[in-house]
This record gives structure tokens, C-alpha cells and sequence, in this order.
């Protein structure tokens, strides 16, 4: 009908989709779940750094950590915002979350033991994001595509902030060095993963880029990433762990050696170092706050009762009618 | 002036103190909002740790990375209160509450301060801690008029922060006995101290006449457990500091003298 | 009556009075008080020493410290034993600690913010403690009594390992020797005044020593107390905080100054470094596990209902009969 | 031997950390009696550790104190199920009643060890270990069974520590990489250690026969979630194991070299 003709021509002239638009029911399922996923990684992802702010060895540092921290937060709410658009309650995303039925990025099942993991994560992890989300900034869904925007700029912002820690470490003393090394040793291939299979084991892909909410394939934005980290590692004064990475002019890009996608299995199966933690904190958070929450929903209830009555007592004649 | 850094010591382990415990409820608050809004706030409080804790190492040139990290906890000179473990959600909030009554009298005064760092310091945490006083005051009737469990762990909370309140009105002091690390110890109480610090007097007035009215408008009861001695100007504090700045200090002190 | 004649004859040859015996209403009234004090401060007291399990600074220390503390949750329930047969309930005794209506020994009263305060609490206030209760292991009534003997010979052990710990300081370091030093001058006082005020101010002592659940006076043991510590200070090479210290030849005694009561008298009344902390600590543990022992009520009755059907099943003509 | 000495310190390890654990009970228990038993299962372990991480550090000319205190979290080579929290109740009870049937079956085992030291250490152990799973079992059924809350908290106690199950069955290792403090870098598993561990196939086989049974008989579902990675035998642990150490090493760390 008009709906899809509309939605066709939005989407062949790169514009966006609204709410209130038509849209076919897959392209909404699939936007639910993938911005739904991006929210929980957000919710999830607070972990592995929240970790250490008790800990930042620096009040700058603290500062800082607790500053991204809690943007993790509000980029979970922004997501859920968006999402909700499209008709499905936060509540709901939030149960499948905390029992587990929904998927949340697989690289927030790693742990921090050390403090250079700030690092890595601020400069690998959120690197990673920012070269699968920036082209999500011209998503065709609206709401999506603007809260990746303002997603995105902070991001960048943490990415930085990474790669400074990473480098006050480098310029640091040996065991600062090798600290960070070790460090960037453990995310550079999780890392990498995080771009999802290659390409030929990657059946969705075709759709969402039909769709306009995925605009390049998984080994694009992967050799993208690569070719942004090889220079920033040498400024960085770090190895990267992969023999096989050497600049290839022939292509205008760096070769990579392949990734060991059984580890990348395991950790999606459940098997990782912390899978069963996150979840279960998030739970246990969700649980014990249940009275907080429950107090809020009877107050604000008692208050709206309160407020028409007197609103009621304050016109008689009206209700007398 | 050396009295004057001392001033800002106190007042600046206060806000770093309180700023690492609510610090400690990100990724375990009730609700998401909450992540948000205790993170928020303990990172105000940090950045008036920071200038207040630079403002103090700057008359003995030391950092303050040294004072917050480099310090025992007997060298702490928080008031008690802001050491309190977090407890139930109810516990941080009557905390919180109590805290920003306080620190909303002291930074109002505290601007009009002869000493211009302070008063431009607390010219700025006057907006925040605004915003602070109004987070607890909101939940403080949710909690104490929401659900009878809400309403009961809400009275524990403020029967817990209680005995704590008594030592926020109490007069500065001079240092502890055997000095604090990174600041020398021919610190004097010389100077007279007149316009630049404030008169805690009228603080505890104001806080006599809004806090109860507050608790009873919530449905709640004043507490009238007595207050506990206190002394965290002097270096004494509860049982909840010691773990609470091993964790804090860890790795700065396994990495002496390094940047991060 | 008789069972007045017999107790009163009881106490004149310094019997025991057992559960059983007749005993005045004011008798059983005091020893209650006694007994519940005396175990709600056991109780109490283990807290500002389990202050420093987590952190102790050797693993023998950390074992001697968790056995110690663990003693203390054992006298307690010997001593709530003790009260029981009194006809009083623990639970009635418990609900009066937790609720702020009980007492407990002042001196726990105050916090322990070093790790010398294990070596001040073992020497110093188990030192003060075997001094008042020695004297009653000959207490009249026979549970008490016997209770005492086996708590008064583990308070000398623990008394001994604080002292050792307070030595292995003052052989140590110039910072262990000042960390010693100090605790020994936070503690001092306060454990002189464990006696309870000078025997001027306490009026209750002539009954209770008349009833042979007090043998000596609050003064009498003080002084003790101060002739059993000068000498182990000089062993330590400790300086008890108190300048008046002198021997005395004429009395046989040591000299000592006067103490301030008016602390006391604060501490008493709420006032004191962590009054506030002591008993909501407690009942906080105990709201938070009001969940288990209800489950393990449930548990033992459904097991009681279960044996008797089981019982009742085995036997099917008599339940008939 | 060296091997064996490296054997015993992921032992003693175990021990130390749950040792540590079942300390932070100590005057939170639900009743005084748990106190008591809590503190007693504590004691014992820490008992183990002591035994098991002195022979450790004889082989390499090091006390038990340096080990416990002077490593870094990388170089604590327990297996993670022994630093989780504390949690709950449940949660404790539900950790403990597995490692209760992994050190169970492991000290009886190793009373047959060829190594005579840990032979005697295993024997010793064995009679307290059968006291710690009857009181881990009697708490699983009395929870499992008990009021439906209980239940509940119960089964998400089994659900949180199961992940760690799987690794406590995997083979010993050799050191982590980056070696560990106060152990010389030069060890390796030259020696061959035939007699002197335990197998722990037959382990896991016994395991999964009692443990399902004894979750089954407290009216409990055996937990379907998959296992963690684990690795903490080389080194890498849970989240929760750098706060804890930073807590229990604080003081002996800021004195170093001293006696106590």
C-alpha cells in the first residue's frame, strides 16, 4: 500500500523513518532487538569499568571513570528512548535483560584485572563501537540515528580518554609499560571480534543494509578499525599482537591475521570469564531496589490521588453538575 | 595561608569521602535513574574535592593526588558522617540529606569568604548542591510516604545518619596529633581565620529549623538517638573509613610516585 | 519459709544456688540483669575486634583473632544459656540488646582504628575483664558460676595473646612501638573504668556482694587491676598514661590518679565513639537473616509433622484404637 | 620438589581465599550459632592454607605470610569459585557446599599422596571437611525446603556459584606467565607428579553424582548455567578478588619486613 511505497522512498532517498510512519514488521523487530542490544550493552558495559572506580589511582582519573561510567548509563536510557518508539516497554527490555533472554555485546564478558584495562577498553573497545556506530548516525530509523549521534560524539570522547591512559602508562616506568601491554595483549582480538563473523557467516547482514540500519559489512568496518589502530599503537609506543599485521599497498590497507572464532563462540555460548557475573549483578541491583522502586510507584500514585481531589474540592459545583 | 589550607583540608576530605561511596553504588542502584543521579552527584562532590584538596596542597606544594591517596586514616580529617557506608538505599539517602543541608549553609556563607579561592570555589558548589538537596528531599518523601517498608527502612536510615550530625557543627580544629603526611607540622592556628571561614553557628540553626520540618512532612519521626562523639577533624572516625581507603589507595600506593 | 531458710543457708556456707532452689524475686531479678549484661557485652564486643579480621597483618594473627572473636559469640550463648535458667528467653534477652533497651559493657563503646587496639583490647580490657570475673566463678548462683570458670580461662589466654601482640609491636619498629603506645593511651582509662564507679557512687554493690554475685569492691578490683598492670608495662616497655603512678609502700599498693567520669558518664549515655554502630550493626545482621531462621523453622516443623505422620503411619492400629 | 611445591600453593591458595571469606561473616551472621560455625569452617580452612602454603614456601626459601601477603592478584593461583562473595546466605552456603565436596573428595585422595607432608595435611583435613558439607548440606535442605522466599534466595545461590564448578576440576598448571613473587621464575614441571596429586577425574565423577542428588533432595533445580572460563590456577581472576586483597594486605603492605 502507501505505507510501504513511503517507506520504500525514505529509504531509496536516505531518509529517515519516524514513529508515526508505516514500516514492515521485520524492519521493526529487528530494529527492537538491535537497539535493545545496543541499550544492554550500555547497562552491561558499566561493569567491567565500574570495577575500578573505587580504585582510579588518580582523582582525575576517578573523575573521569565515573564521568564515562555513568554516560554508559545514559546512553542505556537513551537507547531504551528509542526503542520504546517502537513500541515495546522499557520493563519489558529490561526483564529479558536481567533474565537473561537478551543479548548484550560479547566483549562485556571479559574482566579488568588491571587498571591499564581502562585503557584498552577507552581505546579498543570504544574504538571498535565508533567505527560500527558512526555510519549507524544515518541509520534510517530517526530516533535511533539521533541518539547514535549524540552516542557517538561522546564515544569519541572516551576513546580518547583511553588511549590517554594507555599512554600515561607507556611514558610511565617498566612495570607501567608492562602493564599496559599486557593489557592490550588481552582486547586486541576480542576487540576485533566485536565487528561480529565474517562476512560469509553473517546471514542478516544483507537485510539490515537494505534496510539502511547497517551500512557497511562486518570485514569493512574490521579492516577499517585495524587501519585506524596500527598507527595510533605506534604513537602509543604498544605491540599489537598479531605477527601478521604488516601494511599492504597493494590493497591501501593492513593485512590481519585471522581470529580465533572458537574463543568468540565459547564467550557467546556463556563460557567467557565473567558472563556469569554481569548478568546477575545487574539482577541482584534490580532485586534489592525493588522497595525503592515500589515507594516511588505508591508516592507518586498517593500524589496524583491527592492532587485530584483537590482539584476535585476545589471546584464543587463542576463535580455537583 | 597555612590555617586557611587547613580549612580547605577538612573541607575537602568531606567532599572526597563522600564522593568514593556514592561512587560505590554505580552498577548497583535501585533503578538506572539512580546510576545516574548518585553518580552525578559523587562526581560534583569530587571535583569540590579536587579544588578544595589543590586549594590546601598549595601551601605546602603538595598534590592532590598526595593528600587524597598518600594520607593514613588517621590523617583524614573528615567529619564522620560522610565515612558512613552506604547500607540500604534508605541509609544513603538520610546520609545524603543530612550532608547537603550542611554543605548547601556552608557553601552559601562560604562565598561571601575574604579568601577569594574559596569564595569562588564555593560559588560554584552552591548551584550543585542545590540540585543535591533537592535529589534527597524528593526521595526522602518517597521513601517516608511511599510503602510501609519503604517508610520503615527510611526511619533506620535516619536513626543510623543521626548520632553523626551532631560533629557537622562542631568548631574546626587544628591538626591531629603527630601531624598528617605531606603537611608540615609547624602548621599554626596563628592567623586569625575572621572572614574566611564559616560561622558554623548559624548552619546549625538553619539545619535545626528545615530538617525536622522536612522528616515530619515525609512522615517520618526526628530521631533522638544522641550523637556519637565524633573527631573526624582530629583524625577519629568509625570503623568504616579503614577498609573503605585500603580499597581508595591500593594501587596509587603500589605505584609510588608515578603519573597516571 | 523454707526455701528462703535454705537459700539464706546456701549463701552462709558458699553453696551454689541451682535453677531449682527457691530464690528471692529480687535475687533472680539482679542476676538476670547480671547474666544478660554480661552476655549481650560478649556479643558487642566482638565487634570492634572483628574490625580487624579482614586486615590482620600475619596469618597466625588472623587465625588467633578469628578464634578469639569466635570465643566471644561462644560466651555469649553460654552466658544466654546461663540466663535461661533463670526463666528469661533469648529471644526475649536479644530483641532488649538489639532494640537499644539492654546494656552492654561500655568500653566496646569505642573503636579499634588500629591494629595495636588487638594487642590494648586482649591486654587492657580482657585483662580488666578477668579481674571482675574470676572473683565470680564462685558467684552463688550455680550456672553463672560455672559458666564463669570456663569463660574466665579462655579470657586469660585471649589476655596473654594481646599481650603478645602488644610485645611483638614494642620489639618492632619505631612505627610499631608509636602505634602500641597509642592504643595503650586510647585504652587505659577506659579500662580502669570498666570497674564501675568508685564504690561511693554505687549503690547497688552491698546488696549484690551480700548475695555473693559480687565478691569485691569496684575500687577494691581497680587496684588490682593497676598492681597487675604496672609491672607487665614495664615487661612491654609501655608508659601507662596516668603520671600519678607510684608504688605505695605503706598501702602495698600502687598509687594512681583519679579518672575522668564525666567521659564515662558520656559514653554511658550514648555519647561515646560508636554507640551508634554497635547495636545497628547487630540488628542490621539479624533483620537480614530473618529469612533463614524462619526457613529453618519452617523446616523443623515440616520435619516434625513429617516424622510423626511417619510415626503414626508405622503404628496404624493404635492411631485406630 | 618445586612441583609439588607449586601444587600446594594453588591449594593453599583455595583455602586462604575462602579462609577470608568466611572471615567477612564474622558478626553478620543471620544468628549467633552462624557466627560460631561460620567462624569455626574459617578457621579450619585457614588452618589448610597455613600448612599447605608454609611446605609451599619451604621449597623456595619463603613464609607463608610473604605469599599471602606480598602477591598480587595475578599471582593468586585459587580457583575462582573460592573468591566469590559472600552475597547472601544462600549464596554463601551454596559455594560452600561445593567446595565442601570438591576439598571432600580432594583431601581424602590426597591421604594417599606419596608426598608425605601433604599426606599428613590431607588427613588432618579430611575429618574437618566432613563437618563443613554437613553443615553446608543441612543448610541446603533447610533452605530449599524451607519458606519460599528461602527457596528462591537458595536456588539463585546454586545458579550464581555453578559457573565455578567447572573449573575446579581441570588440571593443575604451571605458573602464570610473568611468574609469581617470592616463587623463582625458574620452576617448571620437570618432576613428573604421578603419586603425589590428586587425579581429578574421579573427583568430578563423584561430584556429579552427589551434588545433583543432594540439590534434588532440597527440592532445588541443578543449575543448567554453563561454566565459566575460569584460569584461576594461572593467575586470572573474578572482579571480586582485588578488592578483597587490597583489604587483606593493606597493613602488612604499608609495613613491610616487620614481625607481628
Amino acid at each position: 500500500g502507501d505505507g510501504r511505497r513511503r517507506f520504500e522512498e525514505l529509504l531509496a532517498s536516505e531518509s529517515r523513518v519516524e514513529p508515526t510512519d508505516w514500516m514492515p514488521a521485520a524492519y521493526r523487530k529487528t530494529l527492537i532487538r538491535q537497539i535493545s542490544q545496543h541499550a544492554h550493552s550500555e547497562i552491561i558495559g558499566m561493569q567491567p569499568e565500574g570495577n575500578w572506580i573505587t580504585r582510579a589511582p588518580s582523582l582525575k582519573r576517578k573523575a573521569i571513570l565515573m564521568a564515562k561510567v555513568q554516560d554508559e548509563a545514559g546512553h542505556g536510557l537513551y537507547l531504551y528512548s528509542a526503542a520504546q518508539t517502537l513500541g515495546i516497554d522499557r520493563e519489558e527490555m529490561f526483564d529479558q535483560l536481567i533474565t537473561g533472554r537478551a543479548k548484550y555485546s560479547s566483549i562485556f564478558n571479559y574482566t579488568t584485572p588491571t587498571w591499564a584495562d581502562m585503557g584498552s577498553i577507552g581505546w579498543l573497545v570504544d574504538g571498535a563501537a565508533i567505527c560500527n556506530q558512526v555510519p549507524l548516525c544515518r541509520a534510517s530509523y530517526g530516533p535511533y540515528g539521533r541518539a547514535m549521534v549524540r552516542i557517538c560524539k561522546e564515544e569519541s570522547f572516551h576513546q580518547r580518554q583511553g588511549f590517554e591512559i594507555l599512554l600515561a602508562l607507556m611514558n610511565g616506568t617498566e612495570e607501567q609499560r608492562a602493564m599496559a601491554q599486557e593489557s592490550v595483549n588481552r582486547w586486541y582480538a576480542p576487540a576485533l571480534m566485536m565487528f561480529g563473523p565474517p562476512d560469509a557467516d553473517s546471514p542478516n547482514s544483507q537485510q539490515s543494509m537494505a534496510w539502511n540500519i547497517k551500512r557497511f559489512s562486518n570485514d569493512e568496518l574490521r579492516q577499517r578499525f585495524v587501519d585506524m589502530l596500527v598507527p595510533q599503537a605506534e604513537i602509543l609506543g604498544v605491540t599489537l599482537p598479531d605477527p601478521a599485521i604488516r601494511w599492504n599497498e597493494e590493497r591501501g590497507h593492513y593485512d590481519f591475521g585471522d581470529l580465533d572464532w572458537t574463543e568468540f563462540s565459547e564467550v557467546l555460548a556463556g563460557r567467557g570469564p565473567a558472563n556469569a557475573v554481569r548478568v546477575s549483578r545487574r539482577r541482584t541491583a534490580h532485586e534489592n531496589g525493588a522497595w525503592v522502586r515500589e515507594a516511588a510507584r505508591a508516592y507518586a500514585d498517593k500524589q496524583a490521588t491527592a492532587s485530584a481531589a483537590s482539584r476535585a474540592s476545589a471546584a464543587p459545583e463542576k463535580i455537583a453538575s | 595561608s597555612e590555617p586557611v589550607a587547613l580549612y580547605a583540608l577538612g573541607l575537602g576530605d568531606d567532599a572526597l569521602v563522600l564522593a568514593h561511596r556514592l561512587g560505590e553504588w554505580i552498577t548497583h542502584a535501585p533503578e538506572l535513574e539512580e546510576d545516574v543521579a548518585l553518580g552525578n552527584i559523587g562526581l560534583d562532590l569530587l571535583g569540590h574535592a579536587r579544588s578544595l584538596l589543590t586549594y590546601a596542597g598549595s601551601a605546602w606544594g603538595t598534590s592532590e593526588d598526595d593528600l587524597a591517596y598518600f594520607r593514613g586514616e588517621s590523617e583524614f580529617r573528615n567529619r564522620q558522617l560522610f565515612e558512613q557506608p552506604n547500607g540500604d538505599f534508605a541509609h544513603t539517602i538520610a546520609r545524603q540529606l543530612f550532608a547537603s543541608v550542611y554543605f548547601d549553609g556552608l557553601y552559601r556563607a562560604l562565598r561571601r569568604s575574604t579568601d577569594p579561592t574559596l569564595a569562588a570555589i564555593a560559588a560554584k558548589a552552591t548551584k550543585e548542591v542545590d540540585y543535591h538537596l533537592d535529589h534527597s528531599v524528593q526521595w526522602l518523601l518517597r521513601l517516608g510516604l511511599g510503602t510501609e517498608e519503604s517508610h520503615r527502612r527510611m526511619q533506620r536510615g535516619l536513626d543510623a545518619m543521626w548520632p553523626f550530625v551532631g560533629e557537622l557543627f562542631r568548631a574546626e580544629t587544628g591538626l591531629p596529633e603527630g601531624g598528617v603526611a605531606h603537611v608540615p607540622l609547624d602548621v599554626t592556628d596563628g592567623g586569625t581565620l575572621g572572614g574566611v571561614v564559616v560561622d558554623l553557628e548559624p548552619l546549625r540553626s538553619a539545619f535545626d529549623e528545615i530538617v525536622p520540618r522536612l522528616i515530619t512532612d515525609a512522615g517520618l519521626t526526628v530521631p533522638t538517638v544522641p550523637f556519637a562523639r565524633g573527631g573526624g577533624r582530629e583524625g577519629r572516625h568509625t570503623e568504616a573509613l579503614g577498609p573503605m581507603l585500603a580499597e581508595m589507595q591500593v594501587l596509587a600506593r603500589a605505584h609510588p610516585g608515578v603519573t597516571w
